[in-house]
């Protein structure tokens, strides 16, 4: 057993899903559908200039990494990132954010791994924000707007966001909540692959798999498991997650082929300090 | 027109506390009026936050804390010196500093203040705000802080309403009178509780930074249940808070140009701080080394990794992370001068070491709030910058101006400074 | 007791302490509060989206020629999002950026709403709304006023490619009519159309089995950057990826480190404008070494003896590399010969190897020397009209089984094309739109009335300058645009369009599919504005003109037309939205691929300024976040462009970090970009994915119109450059131009 | 006006019984402030912060629930296991397509509420039929957009057990053969409070005032009618404590709280 399969089994909860993703960088080609199908999926707003990356919310956020060298051997890839969804040390739900929110308006769930935010609930503190490694919080510095009729294309399924709360990646739960109504109105149990993510169903070169790691048969499980058998998808290359030094214990997992992307992941195994400082910002 | 002045003139007399000179009105009200000013501007810029949302500020989604919570970490460090002198007074039975605990107790309470209003513009929501209180969560640090500083500044209030009470005009009804004596009957009771308070919400808000595990500048390895950070805050908020108020004493004696507290009384407070200042030094480096020679490298990092990049104020001078050694500095200088006799009695040498303590609380709160932010730890992020925007200086301002008017108006009508009537004989 | 003002104080204090005690025992404080806590929750300008009966309806999505099938989610009848359908024959399931968005479209705030009507002065911005009828009449009482006054000829077209019903529609109508000026804007994929012609004497497109290729040389085609069917071109790369029996090698091309190269086996750097030449190298390499498929060449070619020494005495990797090396210093330029050359033999030992071509993402023409030593490639491995992973030709549809347009005395009258070349095309001058503005300024008549349709030629095409010049000479434009485009500013009317969720619309078989594929929009959605399908639009006027015109549009509306021009497909696209024709077999017997000895660098297309006056030159970047067609990008795909191609309000050049030193700019420096056409003040970007002496230009930003989400956002790469001619179709062929950065 | 010397003088004279009459004075005022707030913040204020608005029909549940079976046959769940809410137009046409009932005789009996109903199915079928347009009904439990509720887990659940009338801590009532009818699920929420009386809203025959709080523009039946806050059915209120507590209580058996994202969106 390894660690994370601990997960769930925390005292007085019983055991549950743990929700999480494996994202493969050699099929990712930033095309940017997945940042788009999530701003579409959970009622982000636009602003009319969003170049400056450090205020425009993008739950998911496509990342360009450069392996630091003179043209022209220069190389680069894409890193999608979501929220994490940290389970914190032992994975015991000690989220870096959830432990820190003082009112209590982002918890961590142990039936699905999957750490929430109340925006009614938020206060806008932006506490979490500074806990958060990862950069996936994000705050609405402004009134969501959509001019025209474009609120016409909002969905139901996710509350909007008032101006002053954090906001982040649920790994859409609202699907988990539509499935999950479907299948009590059926009187059955959830199958796996009826709750899937936005940018996980959008991703065109299918480089996102998003299922419950703590399910065995399930692809994420395998890939994320060294005795399973995830050969097909891992083709030798093992799975990374970013900053796993800091025990913040995140459910999303990356594979690449180049050793070089592997270690922009972790300051810990990084070739040299400076080396992979992304050069442009965001991509 | 001169007829009715000399009257307002004359009326306005009656509020001053008795035996001693003031400024004549139409400075006193120049005075406020300046600062008045300096005052309505910020709370301009308060309202266009509050009104308009956060946006009015610099800040941004890698920069969610600021100026703001530096100036709120910063007032409430430098306001330690209230709980501290009341607890040397009170508890530890310092008894010549009871001719500077009124100030002390001014300072903090315009401190502590300052630090809610400062809170109040801060968050997304403040109609929100009590949500902290109600759907608390225990196990973050900025719950216990506001529980303790809501606490704390309460026993300000206490603290700081007898001594309102002995307003002239006021001590002349019975009833305040009585209450105000009373008061300080058991003022010792609310100096300990303050204390209590204080211990813990100055070292929460060293807590803040010292929890965050996804965040190596920051992260700091728990003593007992507290990160480190937590309890060289609140040392650091006892030695550096006196000074503060020594400093705040000395630019009142300059501007009044009076004398208002013996020397004794301030050299004792000097002396406590000096020590206070070498054991915090003393601490404040071992917990750096521990943290640049054990914590960092099992992350592969280097204390250089967190003072590099664009960032001119943490550019590198010769490989020296100088704010860091600015920031201890500011320790060790004060905390010798501080406990060497010959260095608090000399006058330029005290005003130094106190300008030198107060400064090394805001420099660290600085570091452990703007830098934690700044740093970037993804391996692929770039260091965040950022500039205040003219709102954000002008409510950090805001507490500065409100601070002076507060300070202008006790030290007018209460009688703040019990010697002052000794050491200035009209 | 005396009421004095002591006592007043007391007793009100009293009062006052009193009702605040008992405002704590009073729900007043603590209701309030929480009530306004609970206000901040509901802000009443915070939108709430209604809820309501979730239903799913399937489309093919035609914002591009990709034609995916796409599903709208929609609440009640309002649809929320866009999704990829599962099994959809060239996207199975995914969608792209665009697609995603396609609702921004709908109800942004770009969207022409009714037909419009200009008020103001030219580019005033100006406006008044119109019905639908004042609109129909007042273009068919013009275009019939120009026809009875003889200048039928003055009237032009603009539509967006030959492909498709309504672009159909439109050259019917100008047939009808009477005048030759139908046109639209080449992209390379008419560019192979015309090599397909040339080189093998078929008419067809090309088609590509990507997913069965096994070594890909990718000539500069931005596979991953919107070349091709997007997701169809995304979900080869994974299948690519995936293959791990039988590892897939794709070899780039490319002057910079795009997308594509990045996720590319091997990045091969070149100059830009090398590309044929580099592909010459190749063969030379492939001939050399005697790895060339013989059957193939003996038996399906011709003209191979003079190729063959054409490439041997003159296309040397040595002496190639002296022009394509982009680093110029011997050991490097040593090492990149040997790399080319290893991938060439790799290439020619391949099962299944394919070179492929297309300039970024394949809007903007290739020329035909280029094309020609890229397909030689192909020809020398087999791989034209091979059974799997090769290239195929798609035979062109059959004409559309219409009645036959009813022509009058004035529409049988020969009159010439406005534009002529000394270049020749299989569809005449038509898709010569990019010489136009020239013939229209050159003063011998010009155009009186132009009918825009589902175009944007001032932003599209190269030289804006100029071709806002030709609009403005044009009396009467009639835009079609559903979007406040680059070129609705220049129109007097606008006939509003549906977006595609609206309307029935056909899509026509995606570029670089290997298989006949033929898509179907039905609308899913109610048409949310006075808005009308561009097909019914040209069918009403037509109607409305009387005479031979109206005789020849014999239909009730846009869906009679559709449905007949769809004939024996249709019951198939009626139903499905799709029709596949899995049974394609390319056309083999008898075809004979042509090789063309003069094919790379004699011919390579030079560019515009002089070296001494403009040192650098500009490439431009396509990214698939960037738009760079006839449709901008909608708000979200801006917001998703990177901080280094836009920086608020500013364009971001790529430099690599030695140039940028060498002309003193550091990462952010502002900038003159300056070309002999025109000037930009940009931003520099310090970058290592660029060789040096490059200016990369990201394409699709800088539109004048639109809304604030996507108008005035950098520069229009096109307004900086100007076109050049490929001497063989007169296509506008330019890779770029040369810039100085001060 | 007097200066302050002269009023000190007067406090030397007067001080002792002045300052007993100030006293009282004082104690006097501090009454009438504790008084006034408590009068204005009890009984004034829910006057004056909530609408009462009628809806635009006067529905009677009672007459129709003797035509149906439960009420999930008009307030119907739709294929994938949503609740559709309050039915729709198209489902009242189904048999309302003209109007129903005949004019009462002024002989009958109950005469006055038998012609109260006709009267609002004629307007029913005036306004509403016969324009095509929806009723715009006021949802007495609609909750705010942050909210997720799902009727499906709540009316399949197991562990949703229906208690004894309703009240908080009560026990569960014992069902004959599991019989539980599905009325007793939504009634354990959904009761109409008439004239302040909790009634089923299955045998109510006609419907509550609607009430909205002007700051919130929540409905009154979701803070709940008490104003004081305390509650002791699970029907006197839904706001997210109710929940919260109901989720403690019986879904996780008094063990823990559930997470945000159960009910929240």
């Amino acid at each position: 057993m390894t660690e994370t399969q601990g997960h769930g089994n925390q005292e007085g909860h019983a055991p549950g899903s743990k929700f999480g993703m494996v994202i493969d960088l050699d099929k990712c080609t930033g095309c940017g559908a997945c940042m788009v199908a999530c701003m579409a999926e959970n009622n982000v707003p636009t602003k009319p200039d969003e170049t400056n990356k450090l205020d425009t919310i993008t739950w998911m956020r496509v990342f360009k990494l450069s392996n630091g060298k003179a043209f022209p051997d220069a190389e680069t890839c894409y890193l999608p990132r979501p929220c994490m969804h940290c389970g914190g040390k032992h994975d015991a739900g000690h989220s870096p954010c959830v432990s820190v929110c003082p009112a209590t308006a982002t918890d961590y769930s142990y039936k699905t791994g999957i750490v929430s935010q109340i925006y009614t609930r938020c206060f806008g503190c932006r506490y979490c924000m500074g806990a958060c490694p990862y950069h996936a919080r994000y705050f609405n510095w402004w009134d969501p707007k959509w001019p025209a009729d474009m609120k016409n294309y909002l969905s139901p399924d996710v509350s909007v966001r008032m101006r002053g709360v954090v906001e982040k990646c649920s790994f859409c739960f609202h699907r988990y909540q539509r499935a999950m109504d479907l299948a009590y109105y059926e009187e059955r149990e959830l199958e796996e692959n009826e709750y899937q993510t936005a940018c996980t169903q959008a991703c065109p070169a299918g480089a996102i798999t998003f299922g419950d790691l703590n399910n065995e048969d399930h692809m994420v499980y395998k890939v994320t498991h060294e005795e399973s058998e995830g050969d097909e998808i891992l083709r030798g290359r093992t799975p990374f997650r970013l900053l796993e030094e800091l025990e913040t214990n995140p459910k999303v997992y990356y594979l690449s082929g180049r050793d070089w992307v592997v270690k922009a992941g972790n300051a810990s195994v990084r070739e040299e300090a400076k080396a992979v400082k992304d050069t442009g910002g965001h991509h | 027109m001169e007829a009715a002045y000399q009257k307002i003139v004359r009326l306005e007399s009656q509020l001053h506390p008795l035996g001693v000179q003031r400024a004549p009105l139409w400075q006193f009200v120049l005075w406020m009026g300046f600062f008045g000013t300096i005052l309505l501007w910020g709370v301009y810029a308060m309202f266009l936050c509050w009104f308009k949302g956060l946006n009015q500020t610099n800040m941004n989604d890698s920069y969610g804390f600021a100026l703001w919570i530096w100036a709120d970490l910063g007032v409430i460090a430098v306001g330690g010196g209230a709980f501290f002198t009341g607890l040397l007074r009170y508890v530890v039975g310092k008894d010549p500093l009871k001719y500077i605990i009124n100030y002390a107790v001014l300072i903090g309470f315009i401190c502590y203040s300052s630090a809610l209003l400062i809170l109040a513009i801060d968050i997304g929501q403040p109609l929100r705000g009590w949500f902290i209180f109600w759907h608390a969560n225990v196990h973050s640090m900025l719950t216990e802080v506001a529980f303790c500083l809501s606490c704390y500044f309460g026993v300000l209030c206490i603290e700081y309403i007898p001594l309102v009470l002995e307003n002239r005009k006021i001590d002349e009804v019975p009833i305040f009178h009585h209450t105000s004596h009373n008061f300080h009957e058991v003022m010792a009771i609310f100096a300990a509780t303050g204390a209590f308070l204080s211990f813990f919400h100055q070292g929460s808000l060293g807590g803040v930074a010292g929890v965050l595990y996804g965040r190596p500048f920051a992260y700091r390895p728990e003593f007992f249940i507290w990160p480190t950070t937590f309890f060289l805050f609140t040392w650091s908020a006892a030695a550096c808070g006196p000074c503060f108020t020594i400093l705040v004493t000395k630019i009142t004696e300059a501007i009044t140009r009076k004398k208002l507290v013996k020397d004794n009384v301030v050299e004792l407070l000097a002396k406590i701080a000096g020590w206070m200042l070498l054991t915090y030094s003393i601490a404040k480096i071992i917990d750096t080394l521990y943290w640049a020679f054990v914590m960092l490298p099992k992350h592969n990092l280097h204390v250089l990794d967190f003072f590099t990049n664009q960032s001119l104020i943490y550019s590198k001078l010769g490989g020296v992370p100088w704010i860091l050694v600015v920031e201890i500095l500011c320790s060790v200088i004060p905390a010798v001068i501080l406990v060497t006799k010959k260095g608090r009695q000399n006058k330029p040498a005290l005003i130094v070491a106190v300008f030198l303590g107060s400064m090394c609380a805001l420099i660290n709160r600085w570091v452990m709030v703007l830098q934690v932010m700044a740093v970037p730890v993804l391996t692929f992020e770039t260091f965040a910058l950022y500039f205040p925007s003219w709102q954000e200086l002008a409510t950090t301002i805001l507490p500065v101006a409100y601070g002076v008017l507060l300070i202008s108006l006790s030290h007018r009508y209460l009688p703040v400074f019990p010697q002052e009537r000794e050491l200035n004989p009209v | 007791m005396k009421l004095n003002r002591r006592n007043f104080l007391l007793v009100s204090t009293a009062g006052a302490a009193g009702g605040a005690v008992g405002s704590m025992f009073s729900p007043l404080s603590w209701k309030l509060m929480d009530d306004s806590s609970v206000w901040s929750q509901n802000w009443p300008w915070t939108p709430v989206p209604l809820d309501g009966e979730v239903s799913f309806e399937e489309t093919t999505c035609a914002l591009c020629p990709g034609g995916c099938r796409v599903k709208v989610r929609k609440v009640d009848s309002r649809p929320v999002k866009l999704e990829g359908v599962d099994g959809g024959p060239v996207n199975d399931g995914g969608i792209c950026i665009l697609g995603l968005t396609a609702l921004q479209l709908v109800y942004g705030p770009a969207r022409v709403r009714t037909p419009l009507k200009r008020a103001g002065k030219r580019g005033e911005g100006k406006w008044v709304e119109i019905t639908w009828d004042e609109a129909i009449s007042d273009v068919s009482e013009k275009l019939a006023e120009l026809k009875g006054a003889g200048q039928s000829k003055a009237v032009g077209c603009i539509t967006n490619g030959a492909k498709g019903v309504t672009s159909a529609l439109f050259a019917r109508f100008m047939e009808a009519y009477g005048s030759p000026n139908h046109y639209w804007q080449a992209t390379a994929w008419d560019s192979y159309e015309e090599n397909i012609q040339r080189t093998l004497g078929l008419n067809g497109s090309a088609g590509f089995d990507l997913e069965k290729a096994d070594y890909i040389l990718s000539f500069g085609a931005g596979l991953l950057d919107g070349w091709g069917s997007p997701v169809r071109m995304f979900q080869a790369h994974s299948k690519w990826r995936e293959n791990h029996d039988a590892h897939v090698t794709l070899v780039q091309i490319d002057a910079q480190l795009s997308n594509t190269a990045a996720k590319a086996d091997k990045w091969l750097p070149i100059n830009p404008g090398t590309e044929g030449a580099v592909a010459m190298a190749m063969a030379h390499v492939i001939i050399s070494k005697n790895l060339y498929d013989r059957g193939y060449v003996n038996w399906s070619t011709t003209g191979f003896r003079d190729f063959f020494r054409t490439v041997q005495t003159e296309y040397a990797p040595e002496k190639v590399a002296k022009i394509a090396c982009p680093v110029q210093k011997p050991e490097y330029v040593k090492k990149w010969t040997e790399e080319l050359e290893s991938r060439a033999i790799a290439f020619a030992k391949a099962e299944k190897p394919l070179a492929l071509a297309g300039k970024g993402n394949g809007d903007r023409p290739v020329s035909q020397a280029e094309l020609n030593a890229i397909q030689s490639l192909n020809a020398l491995v087999g791989s034209i009209n091979r059974e799997e992973g090769g290239m195929v030709v798609i035979p062109d549809a059959d004409k559309y089984p219409w009645p036959p347009v009813v022509l009058d005395a004035d529409a049988k009258g020969y009159k010439p094309a406005l534009v002529t070349t000394k270049g020749r095309t299989k569809y005449g001058a038509s898709n010569l739109l990019s010489n136009l503005p020239k013939a229209i300024n050159a003063q011998h008549g010009g155009l009186k009335a132009l009918l825009v349709a589902g175009a944007n030629p001032l932003y599209t095409l190269a030289d804006t300058e100029e071709t806002a010049a030709a609009l403005q000479k044009i009396e009467y434009i009639v835009s079609f645009a559903s979007q406040m485009d680059d070129t609705f500013t220049y129109a007097d009317i606008i006939l509003p369009d549906h977006i595609y969720l609206e309307s029935t619309v056909d899509v026509p078989t995606p570029p670089g599919f290997a298989k006949p594929v033929y898509g179907l929009a039905k609308p899913v959605i109610d048409p949310v504005y006075k808005t009308k399908a561009m097909g019914d639009s040209i069918i009403e006027i037509a109607k409305a003109m009387g005479g031979t015109i109206a005789e020849s549009f014999p239909w009730g509306g846009f869906g009679d037309a559709m449905e007949q021009a769809m004939n024996e497909k249709w019951n198939a696209l009626d139903s499905d939205g799709v029709y596949v024709n899995e049974d394609f077999q390319p056309e083999k017997e008898g075809i004979r691929f042509r090789f063309f000895a003069r094919a790379g660098m004699e011919d390579r297309i030079s560019l515009q300024g002089s070296v001494e006056k403009y040192p650098l030159v500009i490439t431009p970047c396509d990214t698939i976040r960037l738009s760079t067609g006839a449709l901008a990008d909608t708000p979200f795909m801006v917001k998703t462009v990177s901080d280094t191609k836009l920086k608020k309000r500013e364009l971001v050049v790529q430099v690599n970090t030695m140039t940028a030193q060498q002309y003193g700019f550091k990462e952010g420096s502002q900038a003159i970009l300056e070309t002999p056409v025109a000037k930009a003040t940009v931003l520099v970007h310090c970058s290592e994915e660029i060789a040096p002496g490059l200016v990369g230009v990201p394409r699709g930003l800088g539109h004048i119109a639109y809304d604030e989400f996507v108008g005035g956002k950098g520069t229009n790469y096109n307004t900086l450059i100007s076109p050049v001619q490929d001497p063989a179709t007169g296509f506008d062929v330019a890779w770029g131009i040369r810039a100085k950065l001060t | 006006m007097s200066g302050p010397e002269k009023t000190q003088q007067n406090g030397a004279t007067h001080k002792k019984e002045d300052s007993a009459g100030v006293f009282a004075m004082s104690l006097f005022a501090a009454g009438i402030g504790l008084y006034v707030s408590l009068f204005v913040g009890w009984l004034v204020l829910p006057e004056l912060l909530y609408s009462k608005q009628h809806q635009p029909i006067d529905f009677n549940h009672a007459i129709h629930m003797e035509q149906v079976d439960g009420c999930t046959d008009c307030h119907v769940f739709r294929d994938d296991g949503t609740y559709a809410g309050a039915p729709t137009l198209s489902q009242c046409i189904d048999c309302h397509e003209d109007v129903q009932s005949v004019e009462p005789d002024p002989e009958d009996e109950n005469y006055e509420d038998l012609m109260k109903q006709y009267k609002a199915e004629v307007k029913f079928v005036e306004e509403y039929v016969a324009n095509d347009k929806e009723v715009p009904w006021l949802i007495y439990a609609r909750q705010p957009d942050c909210v997720f509720f799902s009727h499906a887990a709540h009316l399949n659940s197991e562990k949703f057990k229906v208690l004894e009338d309703g009240k908080i801590g009560a026990p569960p009532v014992e069902f004959e053969d599991d019989e539980e009818p599905e009325d007793a699920r939504c009634n354990m929420c959904h009761m109409a409070f008439i004239k302040g009386e909790a009634v089923p809203f299955g045998e109510a025959e006609s419907l509550p005032v609607y009430e909205e709080n002007r700051i919130t523009t929540y409905s009154r039946d979701i803070w709940g009618r008490n104003f004081s806050g305390f509650n002791k059915h699970y029907y006197d209120s839904a706001k997210m404590d109710d929940c919260a507590q109901c989720h403690n209580d019986q879904r996780n058996e008094g063990k823990s709280k559930d997470a945000c994202f159960v009910c929240h969106k």
